[in-house]
């Protein structure tokens, strides 16, 4: 199993989660961040004075899936997030020894 | 010029309806109506403060410290009301024997002593005294919360609580006597409504003062310091534009065309300031903003406060345009210049803003100009002579509330072991570190 | 003693003004100055309960409720708005034939039926019925408001319509009539200037009643249940002492010296209660706090109500600190002390500060202690007997709104199937749950 | 049928007293009981724009457009005064000389020319022409601030500015020159007491154009549009309700009996339209929601306003609940049926509310019916006739107002090269692209 | 060292920190997330429109342990989340390759 | 690859982002998070009862970074942070097995 940890633009959270569904994953947790990178912050004005806010906001996702299913989510999140304007984030892969669902107590994909 | 039913302008209209209404049945003098307009106009006033000003400077310090300004606000209205009716009202608006009459007022009404259910003021005589007595009271609160913004985020609130105690009795209640109660400002002829100096000067120099003595706050200039809720400075502004009308508008102590004309006046001055401001900053920096639109109408506020008895319209418009651009200038270019930090632009705003209207007051309150008043007349004469007197006024309460404000200070801080909270509060933010309570849990 | 033109104090320089007035033309008897404050009194007491006392409940909730307490205070107006003008208006304050009068009163306003644009009701002749009716609304609307303090976060939505609706009729309509619209408490001589008994008591009880039958929310006292917007509830307390003005100084149902004396009496007990609270708190948790200050505040503005027409300056200040400091002791140690969860305290503020207030409206209206009652003249008499007499005011007050309360919520709780919304519905929130809404989408 | 102090109903009443008034000595005809009044009922009437109306709207869109509504209302708020002060009052509210006269009003008060502090306006005897002027400019405010709430969060800051400027010229200053100032509508007999024509139905016809000329905001209906802080719709529609007594109440220009039957009927219809829309919704979706009584209640507001003057507290009672109701069923049914974006439903609680307002004016003000107007008297003449003479009013305001707001909105375009703010500004939101801020950094 | 992602009602974040301080556990951290999964969303209303949110609000907790601990927390977690109704969430294990204290700069499992 | 989480005090969010752009690192993920730990809550207050809230502020960091880079990385973020009082923190480092920037589809290091 592996965990899928992605940076995405906002308002591009419905389309992902479309996509996803459609591969058959089952199960996303949802955060919102703050990133900064090569995308410029934006200027905020106070009675004149303007300051820069340096972090965006962003939201991340993460999927834990099955090895079979890797390929075809990280597929469906890059093409999903894609708008092709600097900022669009990043998708990182992390090993994942073991899943639990809570109710059950199942393990291993059958948890996912 | 005191805050009379016949002051500067409106020529004495008012007070011929005395006697004849006396023939109502009512206790001698007191017109129901008046007295329902200034019943109402005190209520207004106390809304300006709670929670009108309250919020519109809430809104603009950071998170941590948004409930630390209401407290304040709160703490000052409570204390002010009870140090008003034990000496502060009989201090600053009965006469006192003697020269001392010249800066403080008498003895006579301690405890609000003599002051019966029918009794009335010789400075209102249309309406209870009781009622004069309280409205008086809302500007004698309104002042010391002016302060505030001055130096929010940062001032231990034990030696807020001291300072307002003093401050209130050294300093605001001389210039309301001087001006207002009988004193020699007032008899020197210098022209102030509604409180452009007593108010509004003498809180804007006392808030530099401060803004001065207690230093900037920590990151000041590199941090980014975002308002935690410009809705609340909305609200706030709005509301103090409304209560404005008690403020103006009632200081003509009566329901009659002069509070008419106060109330054209403050509605126009604001609408220009506010415009003034948003345009002056759209031309700047290319972007107008909702805190720049709000302080723009206070900053109109602020500056018809002393013309409204005795200004025409376009006299207001005129007075409101100047004070938005100027009180612009002063908040963005001459506090970066000098750079202290005036956290939400006291002096800015209520300095500034008041010495523009104190002037200007002698140069509208002409007929010449649209005015009411009776300086600057077709014959030509006093026209400059009333403006000069307006600059005494103003250079007085500099001078008085400047000084005044810096030795209580020091002498606050003394009482109070500091008058700034450590290191460690001002990080976590007042609002945990001296109330133990957060704004928000949404 | 009802709410009269002519009431325990101010010895009727009022009434004197009528006939006289009645020469200007208008129709009998009806004043335009009394009619404006008391048209603008109406409106302020309508802002004490939208949005103040919503705001000043809704900001203690936890977020998942801060809905629910807007909605059911806006419910709470609409609903009592219509009984009131259909028949509780003509059941409090219009005299029944006979006996009934005592406790009921009659029938001849149902519907409004007989109000004109110009008539007059007798409890208050110098303003329009309609007046006076619409500002006798507004002390209706707000006391059932008040009550949503003790049962907040848990009570179904329906359960309050019902309970509100039988609570208005068979609660607040007779003690209304007894104590100001002719009954027998009033005849008795219990003074209750602005509704000290009628209003404040009257839902402090009901509150407390409510807090124990419908018992405690869940995680009461180990689950920290975080207030989500002090602000909220500052906003609340600003709006609630200013509209005050209204309640009190209009309850003098006219611009005179007595609306004055009473905003006086007003503005002095809230600042001493804020005070007394905020010293009390500061002492005992060693951290002052703005829900303490706001808290005062409100307890003095509660203390002051029966006394605002009889007691002088300085006893307005004697109650308003005793207030603050009792009311204090009973929102944190009483309520601990016996478990109940008077969630906002309707029964700590209301209840108690009530209480303070009706008992030493006996003991200030004493000329003696600079107060403008009957009572404690010179000679001494009558003193000890006020108090009894106002003792005896609250003591049916607490049984007839105690027990009263308690049919009525078990009536309610069998026509709608309980009182209390079940458990997923409370953890969720009521919001989400029963108004299909969120309070913040920020 | 004019604003009058003597207006459709309440018989006269009123004016009567103006000569006896005289002798009291103030200029003559001013009274102070009715100045009174009125200079409140301009101070509430501007707090139903500010804060009011701002809340109301701010709190329905999303959080990154908050403060964008907040700066519309603002920004009109001081532009209007302007316009005012400046050719519009004059245009409006005074006569021009021959066939003009029918549709616009003269230019003898341009920059304020001739209005004095003691002056009086014909329309408004007893009170002083600043007041009158005041009160008035203060419903050419909120006209056009109505209509932001169906083109909320989408229009170019610029293109708002010019549009105001140009539709309360050549819309508003007309339609109100018609109904109110002199003009063929009043004339002919149209009964407006508070404005259902001039302010409603005229804005809501208007929001209706700029919905479709502007089109849908993006994403409108599939994505969830959540409403940032219901906390502040409610606070809004509690001051909106509130300030709404000034707006009719103060309709009377005075304080007498027509002020206290127009409070009554606007509290009743306001109670039973929030009570109409709630069990409305709780029936059709099985929840009642905040924003659902809250709407309901300011539809009432709508639909009382030209009735307030004439219709008895039963019409009243009427009126509300319809209105509750058939706006509760355009604002889901209507808008979804069309299709068009009206965001905030400014036609949909507006223009609807209003014409249910202005046709059943008509009906109501039957004395048969318990009104108080001229119509359809025991004798049964001029019943339908009434109600013929306000579908004219309703029919005129529609084509004036749709079709001058179409042309106005193309004209606007033109000047600001387009309306809508380009696709990247509406997904950042306004509030950071267009005015460099953001609502809450909590 | 591994490292414990679970993903909780909120309600139920009181329970399983207890349970964590019983076994030992001495730190945790907390973010707030919203989760996607089988549990269905709830309906909101505006003005009679209603749209469903399928998001809900959920917890996740980050737990750094020393393999020794593993077992034990896992079973605290599970244990003190668990309601048995859908939407209990998910428990994940992950690799953790080091661990530092800021403070002090110790490393490995003296760090947590 | 590896991917660096640490929880820091907020008020030294700025530092740690400078020190890292001078190391090289050019995009940081933050999320606010809450902490339990040794360092202990605060109290608040509600009408005189007193109630300690466990929970502290912090904010977690996320960074990706290449091999070449983590110590370097780990040096920056833990210097800067440290004020020398309890509750400054935790670093973690979690193996990564991929990385895709989304805008331009680049992996592995390249992406970062
Ligand atoms: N090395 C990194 N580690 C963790 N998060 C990163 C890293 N680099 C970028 N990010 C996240 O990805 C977002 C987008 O990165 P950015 O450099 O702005 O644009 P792009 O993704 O187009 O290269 C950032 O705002 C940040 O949240
Ligand atoms: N594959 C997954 N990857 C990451 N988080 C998941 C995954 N599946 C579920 N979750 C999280 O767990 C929560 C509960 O899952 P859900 O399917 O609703 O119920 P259950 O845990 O009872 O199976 C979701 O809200 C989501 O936050
Ligand atoms: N075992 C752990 N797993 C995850 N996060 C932890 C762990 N221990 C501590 N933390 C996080 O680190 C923060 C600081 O830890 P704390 O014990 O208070 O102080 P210190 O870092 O000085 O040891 C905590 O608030 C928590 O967010």
């Amino acid at each position: 199993m592996k965990l899928i940890t992605a940076v995405i633009k906002p308002f591009r959270l419905d389309e992902v989660r479309a996509a996803l569904s459609e591969v058959g994953v089952a199960g996303i947790t949802v955060t919102e961040v703050k990133g900064f990178g090569r995308q410029k912050g934006h200027a905020e004005l106070y009675r004149g004075a303007e300051y820069v806010v340096d972090f965006l906001p962003k939201v991340k996702l993460e999927v834990a899936v099955d090895e079979a299913l890797l390929d075809a989510a990280i597929e469906a999140i890059t093409q999903a997030a894609r708008t092709g304007r600097i900022g669009d984030g990043k998708l990182f892969v992390l090993p994942l020894e073991g899943a639990i669902r809570i109710r059950t107590g199942e393990t291993g994909p059958a948890a996912l | 010029m005191s805050k009379l039913h016949v002051s500067g302008g409106f020529l004495g209209a008012g007070l011929a309806c005395a006697p004849a209404l006396a023939c109502a049945g009512t206790p001698a003098g007191i017109n129901s109506g008046d007295t329902a307009w200034m019943l109402v106009s005190t209520a207004l006033v106390l809304m300006m403060t709670l929670p009108g000003l309250a919020l519109f400077y809430a809104g603009m310090v950071r998170a941590k410290n948004v409930l630390s300004v209401m407290m304040q606000c709160f703490a000052i209205t409570s204390l002010v009301t009870i140090l008003w009716v034990v000496y502060a009202y009989s201090w600053a608006l009965t006469p006192a024997a003697g020269g001392v009459n010249a800066v403080f007022g008498g003895l006579s009404r301690l405890f609000m002593r003599g002051v019966g259910v029918d009794t009335v003021a010789a400075l209102a005589p249309t309406i209870p005294e009781n009622v004069y007595m309280c409205f008086q009271l809302t500007f004698a609160i309104i002042t010391p919360a002016l302060i505030v913004g001055a130096f929010a985020e940062r001032m231990k609130f034990s030696a807020l609580l001291v300072f307002t105690a003093l401050w209130v009795s050294f300093v605001y209640v001389p210039i309301a006597h001087m001006v207002w109660g009988g004193g020699w400002l007032g008899a020197w002829g210098v022209l102030d409504f509604a409180g452009g100096t007593v108010v509004h000067i003498n809180a804007g120099i006392a808030g530099l003062v401060c803004a001065l003595v207690l230093g900037k706050r920590r990151g000041y200039g590199h941090v980014a310091m975002q308002p935690n809720n410009i809705g609340y400075t909305f609200i706030g502004a709005s509301l103090l534009w409304v209560g404005w009308f008690g403020f103006n508008a009632g200081s003509a102590l009566g329901a009659n065309g002069g509070a008419g004309a106060a109330m054209v006046a403050t509605q126009i001055a604001t609408a220009a300031a506010a415009l003034g401001w948003l345009f002056a900053e759209w031309a700047v920096s290319g972007k107008p903003t909702v805190l720049g639109i709000a302080s723009g109408a206070v900053a109109g506020l602020v500056a018809i406060t002393p013309a409204s008895g005795t200004c025409g319209p376009m006299g207001a418009l005129a007075i409101g345009a100047l004070a938005g651009g100027l009180c612009y200038l002063s908040a963005t270019r001459l506090k970066k210049h000098f750079g202290y930090d005036d956290a939400l632009d006291a002096f800015g705003v209520h300095g500034i803003g008041g010495m523009v209207g104190a002037l200007l007051t002698g140069v509208f309150a002409a007929p010449l100009l649209g005015g009411y008043g009776t300086v600057g007349t077709a014959a030509g004469s006093g026209f400059g002579h009333q403006f000069l007197i307006q600059l005494l006024g103003v250079g007085v309460t500099l001078v008085w509330g400047g000084v005044g404000s810096f030795i209580l200070l020091k002498f606050t801080s003394l009482l109070c072991r500091g008058l700034r909270v450590d290191e460690a509060t001002e990080s976590t933010g007042l609002d945990l570190a001296l109330h133990g309570e957060r704004g928000y849990h949404l």
